[in-house]
């Protein structure tokens, strides 16, 4: 079996076998939440309760703002203890509600009345989309109701499911494979019902074989479904990449993948999408792995949005001696924390615990300008150049150079053996360079 | 809104807090230096053994007068002190395997010292020299010991100093042509490294199967061989065959080990192309019509000067962005 | 205010402050190409300053008389006159120097150096001081050369003066009489001479904010260090 | 008046620029003349050592002189020829024989080869491999052995190639020379 | 051949900045950007043409004939200046896109001692009029290549931590020493 692939990119270690054989557990219900407003790109959702008030599972606690927005549910029975800044684990403080669990009764959480998946028409659809709160599972976590309503100009002929999962150590969507390969398949029906799309195609790293076959299983006999092995390679699972490998479009630099009439959503996305329409549920829970050298019991586990990092490292049987660094997402985009009072949200794919021997720290030395970085850039750029004149302070070079397409990836990071830190100085330079343009448009 | 926080966190930990991505391939640069050390181990070898142990003085020298250069201006410029990354020392040796059997010690030193301060350090150190340093140093003794550095010792393990044209001179003042056999093996007269064909391919192969080496850069230069020497030799059979021209003098070890040189070579994989065209074109044509039978070091060092500009036309299109006109 | 420059003071500029060579970096193409040795770098000087002398002091002479727009023209006619008298001359009574400086003896008519003092200097002084001026810069130019082709004779051919001063033992470095060696040799020169201003000025810095401290003076910002010069 | 003024002061520059030059020339001029002369003169008497007065042979496509002695009798030929060296143009007088079989000097008379290494054509021990040499068939450079034959030249460790360059410019002068002989034009 | 061996003489062995000294100081002013090394590089190569053109036929139609070869000096660097003014003046009419790209260039020509060398050597080595033009647009591809050579270095160099003493021309110098030692590869070619 040849795998489609791409131009660039690098292949790490993996270490999914620390967890892809563990199936979804649930845990249990924390002492409280902490619920970020703002747990998707866009507006910041109001609130809609006040300190003091009983809640229930599933209630709305803030309504979307605009278009781009998603309204946040409570995942916990319990009582809205505050609102204010809370730490969360992108390392900036957001507008929360908090609320101490009173109750743990399941059965009263509140739900939407099902529909019928057959009958639903894409209006009732992309509504639900949005009531539900949902947002991209993929990491960017946009707003999903926004990805189904394109534009009337845009002309949308496939819709791709990412299961990919690049990053190492992360085996969630690899999970949802295998423990619900029909409620994914019917999500990803409900996605293309929406967008009026009649081909489907489900991308799968070629490292998933037991995934590949067992879905190519269920899709044989149906009509625009198909299965699609990729390398296995990082970041296979970026859009951009994604399009280019199954479709052979290229989304150009400042240009969405629905311009390519192309719509990615994540194995996740769609399984809550299903939940949504079949089942009435709203996105209260996040499915996440548990991972690294560092922690003591490796899961994947099934969170209440807004459960604490340090709940669930404890859940899962607190971390090693060893241990130096907790990350938030993978390990190649995710966020380092240093403080484990951060709620999980809604798209927060995993929590890993590393030893010093998986992060090698290695001392830097300037550019040897051997070309790694450049023959591994996904998208071709320059990050020697880029982080170059991001260091110097010419930001106009930087931006003729394309520092603003950079989807930090971290490839070109992860091959330097120079060991620089070009993603921090590419993301440094790109602030700054959108911070000019902004200027300039303003004149 | 209120804006308190009503929730003390529990506890603050402070963990190595680095950014994205927190996962990192197995080399550094100090790695990757003494892996290339490691790959001229056969070199090295079949130079002690084809012009005896005592050359071992040489690369002795060169390597510490290399570090200890290195070193000095280090000191002097109050930089930090980074002898052990191996890339000066790695200069240094491969100086001294480009120079003759028999070379006079102090000129080797004199060598190290230009190849370090002029071809490395005076460009701000590590990275950002434009020229391969240890050629700057080959090509200043060239210049200033032109007699001693083209006195060539025969190979072998009894007679001593007796001096024995290579095959290049050969071809180039008598017209005489050496079988590609002796020239794969060693058995001919050349610079220490360069001898034998066969150490240089072990090394070349393992760091290009490593990924140190990028393999354009090699398979470029080779292809250009056959093209270009090709055609000269189409042209008028009394020019070498290419692959004369390949086994014949440093080619090889010029291919594997100097002409790859991270720093000095192109960034872009295009631009390897043309780095290693340019390179056996204008080889071709100093050893066919040029005074000096050989020119693998003149030729690296002429396109060295060309990165720059082979870099910033060879620049790869955005990923998406329509193939744009070129710059002004 | 134009500070009153003393008359020792215009000739002396010219040695280091000014020097036409290290810090104005003209008339570089002489410089590299005729210091093979010091006796040629002595010559191709003498015969800059003869120019030089001749052609800032006519030039002041009539400074007031040439119209603006043919300003330019008449100083090359000038120097292009007096350039031709040394060709002349070398070429009837010197003849093997003239054959060692070439084709550079004529190319002192393009000599930045002296169209630029034209220009700079001698356009807007006296004769007196245009002469100084003149006799400084070419006394500047000629310790460059001299410096430069003492230095590459001495590595180069172990001798300076046609004297042999390095012992037998000594390999002479060919490449110091070849062009690479010329512009190695400038480059490294003239990267010490910086690194020597640069020393000179911060160790004035430092002299300067001592005194300032002794006498009470409080903020030394860098204005005030800038006003004192330094 | 601003016109009139320019005109005024280019011409009087040009004049006196133009005039005081050519005062400088009349001087100079037959000074120069003569060095020109006396460097050929010398030359052509270095390689012909017992010559005393020479005749320049015209219409040869290069230079040729007839050399003559105290008595007044000719001692051969001197010719100039140039030709490519290692770094430039080589031009070589060369001293023969009335019968064009022997030479009895050459002098370097313009190069530009690499001081040190190519420059050891003009010193003695290169130079006087050619005094009395034979020419014919032609002159041959040999490399790491002393010659052991009339017509055999020893490279410089380290110049073959300038050795080469002078050996092939000889022996072209030489040829051309002969070949002048054989149509009679040198009589 | 000999007139291609001129060419290949004047831009590669014996180039005119690396190996004759002839225009050094555009080459260490005019070098810090390559979109100026270009223009320059094409304005002199175009200036030395035709100037090879004219002082060709000024020398051996004028000079020579009425002996006036001691008035070469003045006459070729008057003759040089004309010229330039004269291009500045054409280019100007002819095209503006061109002019704004060289405009600034053409002046800086005339005391460029390349220029004047080269005419000034073409006479010296009294090459006929066809060996003239190729010496002179030689020259000027060799001075062209210098000038792009350098200007890509300089570019890079920007980025480099070049000790400051040596930043600008001494750091130039010695590119040019390194580079002059690379061309002597070419050396033996003519
Ligand atoms: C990488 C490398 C590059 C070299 N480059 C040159 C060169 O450019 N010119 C040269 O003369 N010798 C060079 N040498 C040394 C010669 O290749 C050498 O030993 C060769 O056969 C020259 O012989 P010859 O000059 O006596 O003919 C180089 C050696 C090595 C190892
Ligand atoms: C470098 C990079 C790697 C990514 N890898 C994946 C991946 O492996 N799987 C995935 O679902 N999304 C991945 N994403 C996010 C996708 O680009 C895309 O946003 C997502 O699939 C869209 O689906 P969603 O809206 O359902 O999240 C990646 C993004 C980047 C920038
Ligand atoms: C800097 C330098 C200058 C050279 N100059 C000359 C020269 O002037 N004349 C010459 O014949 N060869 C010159 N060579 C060429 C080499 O020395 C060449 O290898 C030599 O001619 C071969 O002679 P061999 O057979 O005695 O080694 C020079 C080489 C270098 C590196
Ligand atoms: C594949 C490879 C080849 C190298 N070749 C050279 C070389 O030819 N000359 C040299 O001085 N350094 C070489 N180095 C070492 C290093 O790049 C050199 O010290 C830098 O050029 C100094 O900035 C090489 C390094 C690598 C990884
Ligand atoms: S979120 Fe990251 S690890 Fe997961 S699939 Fe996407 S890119 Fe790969
Ligand atoms: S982080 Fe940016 S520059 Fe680096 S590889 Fe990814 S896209 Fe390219
Ligand atoms: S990978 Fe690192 S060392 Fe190599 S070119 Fe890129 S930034 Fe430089
Ligand atoms: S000739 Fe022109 S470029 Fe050169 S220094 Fe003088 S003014 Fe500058
Ligand atoms: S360009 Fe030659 S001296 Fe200025």
């Amino acid at each position: 079996m040849s795998s489609k692939t791409f131009h660039g990119g690098v292949h790490p270690k993996e270490y999914k076998e620390l967890t892809e054989n563990l199936a979804f557990e649930k845990f249990p219900f924390p002492e409280m939440v902490i619920l970020p407003l703002s747990q998707h790109l866009g507006k910041e959702a109001s609130p809609q309760v006040k300190k003091g008030d009983d809640v229930k599972p599933g209630q709305l606690v803030a309504k979307a703002e605009g278009f781009i927005s998603a309204p946040v549910h409570t995942s916990v029975a319990g009582k809205v203890m505050s609102l204010g800044k809370e730490q969360t684990s992108s390392g900036f403080p957001k507008d929360s509600i908090v609320i101490k669990t009173t109750g743990t009764v399941e059965s009263e959480k509140f739900l939407f009345p099902p529909l019928n998946p057959e009958t639903a028409t894409p209006d009732e659809i992309r509504e639900r989309v949005a009531l539900a709160g949902i947002v991209g599972q993929g990491g960017a976590a946009f707003p999903t109701s926004v990805k189904l309503t394109p534009p009337k100009d845009k002309v949308i002929d496939v819709v791709i499911l990412n299961g990919c999962e690049c990053e190492p150590y992360l085996t969630r969507d690899y999970r949802f494979m295998i423990e619900r390969p029909d409620d994914l398949i019917s999500g990803l029906k409900l996605i293309m019902k929406a967008l009026n799309v009649n081909r489907g195609v489900i991308g799968i790293e070629d490292n998933k074989p037991e995934a590949i076959e067992l879905l190519s299983s269920k899709v044989k006999f149906e009509h625009g479904l198909e299965v699609t092995a990729l390398k296995t390679k990082y970041p296979q699972g970026a859009e951009k990449m994604l399009i280019k490998t199954v479709t052979g479009r290229e989304v150009p630099p400042g240009k969405l993948p629905m311009d390519v009439g192309a719509v990615i959503q994540n194995i996740g996305t769609a399984i809550a999408i299903h939940d949504a329409i079949v089942k009435g549920e709203v996105l209260i829970s996040a499915a996440l792995t548990v991972s690294g050298k560092g922690i003591k019991n490796p899961k994947n586990l099934i969170v209440p949005v807004g459960t604490t990092i340090q709940n669930v490292i404890d859940y899962c049987g607190g971390v090693t001696d060893d241990a130096v660094k907790i990350i938030v997402g993978g390990p190649m985009m995710g966020v380092a924390q240093f403080d484990l009072h951060v709620p999980v949200m809604k798209a927060t794919s995993g929590i890993l615990v590393l030893t010093k021997d998986e992060v090698a720290e290695n001392p830097e030395t300037p550019c040897l300008r051997c070309g790694q970085c450049i023959g591994a850039c996904p998208l071709n750029l320059m990050p020697t150049k880029l982080a170059r004149y991001s260091q110097l302070n010419r930001f106009e070079d930087a931006e003729g150079a394309g520092i603003t397409v950079c989807m930090e990836c971290g490839t070109c990071a992860y091959t330097c053996p120079a060991n620089i830190p070009l993603v921090q100085w590419i993301r440094l330079g790109k602030q700054k360079v959108l911070q000019i343009k902004r200027d300039r448009d303003v004149k | 809104m209120e804006t308190t926080t009503t929730i003390e966190p529990k506890q603050k930990v402070y963990f190595d807090l680095t950014t994205s991505p927190h996962l990192h391939s197995k080399w550094t640069t100090s790695k990757v230096m003494w892996f290339v050390v490691a790959a001229l181990v056969p070199s090295i070898a079949a130079a002690l053994t084809f012009f005896g142990w005592t050359q071992i003085f040489i690369i002795i020298t060169a390597v510490v007068f290399a570090v200890g250069t290195e070193v000095s201006i280090q000191v002097i410029r109050k930089k930090q002190i980074t002898w052990f990354d191996g890339s000066a020392a790695l200069t240094g040796l491969l100086l001294a395997l480009t120079l003759p059997p028999n070379f006079s010690l102090s000129a080797t030193a004199i060598g190290s010292v230009v190849a370090i301060g002029l071809g490395k350090q005076i460009f701000g150190g590590l990275g950002y020299n434009i020229f391969n340093p240890a050629l700057v140093g080959r090509a200043f003794l060239q210049a200033a010991f032109p007699v001693q550095i083209t006195t060539w010792l025969k190979p072998n393990f009894a007679v001593d100093s007796v001096t024995s044209a290579t095959p290049l001179a050969a071809f180039k003042f008598d017209k005489i042509f050496t079988d590609t056999v002796p020239m794969a093996i060693g058995n001919v007269g050349g610079s220490l490294g360069e001898t034998s064909a066969i150490a240089v391919l072990i090394g070349g192969i393992l760091l290009i199967a490593v990924g140190i080496v990028n393999w354009r850069i090699p398979l470029s230069m080779i292809l250009g061989m056959f093209l270009f020497g090709g055609m000269f030799w189409l042209i008028n059979p009394q020019n070498p065959t290419p692959i004369f021209h390949i086994f014949a003098g440093s080619f090889l070890f010029g291919a594997m080990f100097m002409a790859t040189d991270w720093v000095t070579s192109p960034i872009t994989n295009k631009g390897m192309w043309v780095f290693g065209l340019g390179i056996s074109l204008v080889l071709v044509v100093i050893r066919i019509y040029g005074g000096l039978p050989e020119g693998v070091m003149y030729s690296i060092l002429f396109m060295n000067g060309f990165v720059p500009l082979i870099n910033r036309y060879t620049r790869p299109t955005i990923f998406g962005a329509v193939k744009e006109e070129k710059k002004k | 205010m134009k500070k009153r420059v003393t008359l020792l003071k215009e000739f002396t500029k010219g040695l280091w402050e000014i020097n036409p060579t290290f810090k104005q970096i003209l008339g570089m193409c002489p410089t590299l190409a005729v210091t093979v040795s010091a006796i040629n770098g002595i010559a191709m000087a003498l015969a800059t300053t003869f120019v030089l002398f001749f052609s800032s002091l006519l030039i002041s002479l009539i400074r007031k008389w040439i119209p603006n727009q043919v300003r330019i023209a008449s100083y090359i006619v000038i120097i292009a006159t007096f350039v031709t008298i040394v060709d002349l001359v070398m070429k009837a009574q010197f003849v093997e120097l003239s054959k060692a400086l070439g084709p550079f003896i004529p190319l002192i008519v393009v000599n930045c150096i002296i169209l630029g003092r034209a220009e700079a200097f001698a356009s807007k002084n006296n004769p007196l001081r245009s002469m100084l001026d003149a006799l400084g810069n070419g006394a500047g130019f000629l310790i460059s050369l001299f410096v430069l082709g003492s230095i590459r004779e001495i590595i180069g051919s172990r001798t300076i003066l046609g004297y042999q001063v390095m012992p037998n033992g000594f390999e002479p470095w060919l490449i110091m009489i070849l062009p690479a060696g010329a512009f190695l040799t400038l480059g490294l020169l003239m990267g010490l001479a910086n690194l020597y201003t640069e020393r000179k000025k911060n160790l004035e810095r430092e002299a300067l904010i001592a005194q300032y401290k002794r006498v009470g003076r409080e903020e030394i910002t860098d204005e005030v260090l800038k006003e004192a010069g330094v | 008046m601003k016109v009139t003024h320019i005109i005024a002061t280019l011409t009087l520059i040009g004049i006196i620029a133009g005039g005081s030059l050519s005062l400088v020339n009349n001087w100079a001029a037959p000074k120069i003349a003569l060095n020109q002369k006396a460097e050929t003169e010398r030359a052509i008497f270095l390689v012909h050592l017992d010559g005393k007065r020479y005749e320049e042979i015209k219409n040869t496509g290069f230079e040729v002189y007839k050399v003559f002695n105290q008595a007044d009798s000719s001692v051969g030929y001197s010719l100039v020829y140039a030709g490519n060296g290692f770094q430039g143009k080589i031009k070589i007088m060369i001293g023969l024989t009335e019968d064009l079989n022997k030479i009895t000097s050459i002098e370097i008379l313009e190069q530009s080869e690499t001081p040190g290494l190519g420059t050891k054509i003009l010193e003695a021990p290169y130079k006087n491999q050619y005094k009395e040499l034979t020419p014919t068939p032609s002159i041959k450079l040999v490399k790491g052995v002393e010659p052991s034959n009339p017509n055999e030249v020893k490279a410089i460790t380290g110049a073959t190639i300038s050795s080469r360059s002078v050996v092939a410019i000889v022996n072209e002068g030489v040829k051309r020379l002969k070949e002048l002989q054989i149509k009679g034009a040198l009589k | 051949m000999e007139l291609f061996l001129i060419f290949i003489s004047a831009a590669l062995v014996n180039n005119f900045v690396l190996s004759y000294f002839l225009g050094i100081c555009p080459f260490i002013g005019v070098s810090n950007k390559l979109s100026s090394a270009i223009s320059m590089g094409m304005a002199t190569t175009f200036v030395m043409a035709l100037t090879a053109i004219v002082s060709w036929l000024l020398y051996n139609l004028i000079l020579i004939p009425y002996h006036l070869d001691f008035l070469q000096i003045p006459s070729f660097i008057l003759v040089i200046a004309a010229l330039v003014q004269f291009v500045e003046m054409v280019i100007k009419k002819v095209s503006q896109p061109l002019y704004r790209a060289l405009g600034i260039f053409l002046p800086l020509i005339t005391t460029n001692c390349a220029i004047l060398g080269l005419a000034l050597l073409a006479s010296m080595r009294s090459y006929n009029f066809m060996e003239s033009v190729i010496f002179g647009v030689g020259a000027g591809a060799g001075f062209t290549l210098a000038l792009i050579i350098m200007a890509g270095i300089r570019e890079e160099l920007d980025l480099a931590d070049v000790p400051k003493p040596f930043q600008g021309a001494p750091i130039t110098l010695i590119v040019a020493g390194i580079l002059a030692l690379a061309f002597m590869g070419f050396a033996g070619m003519i």
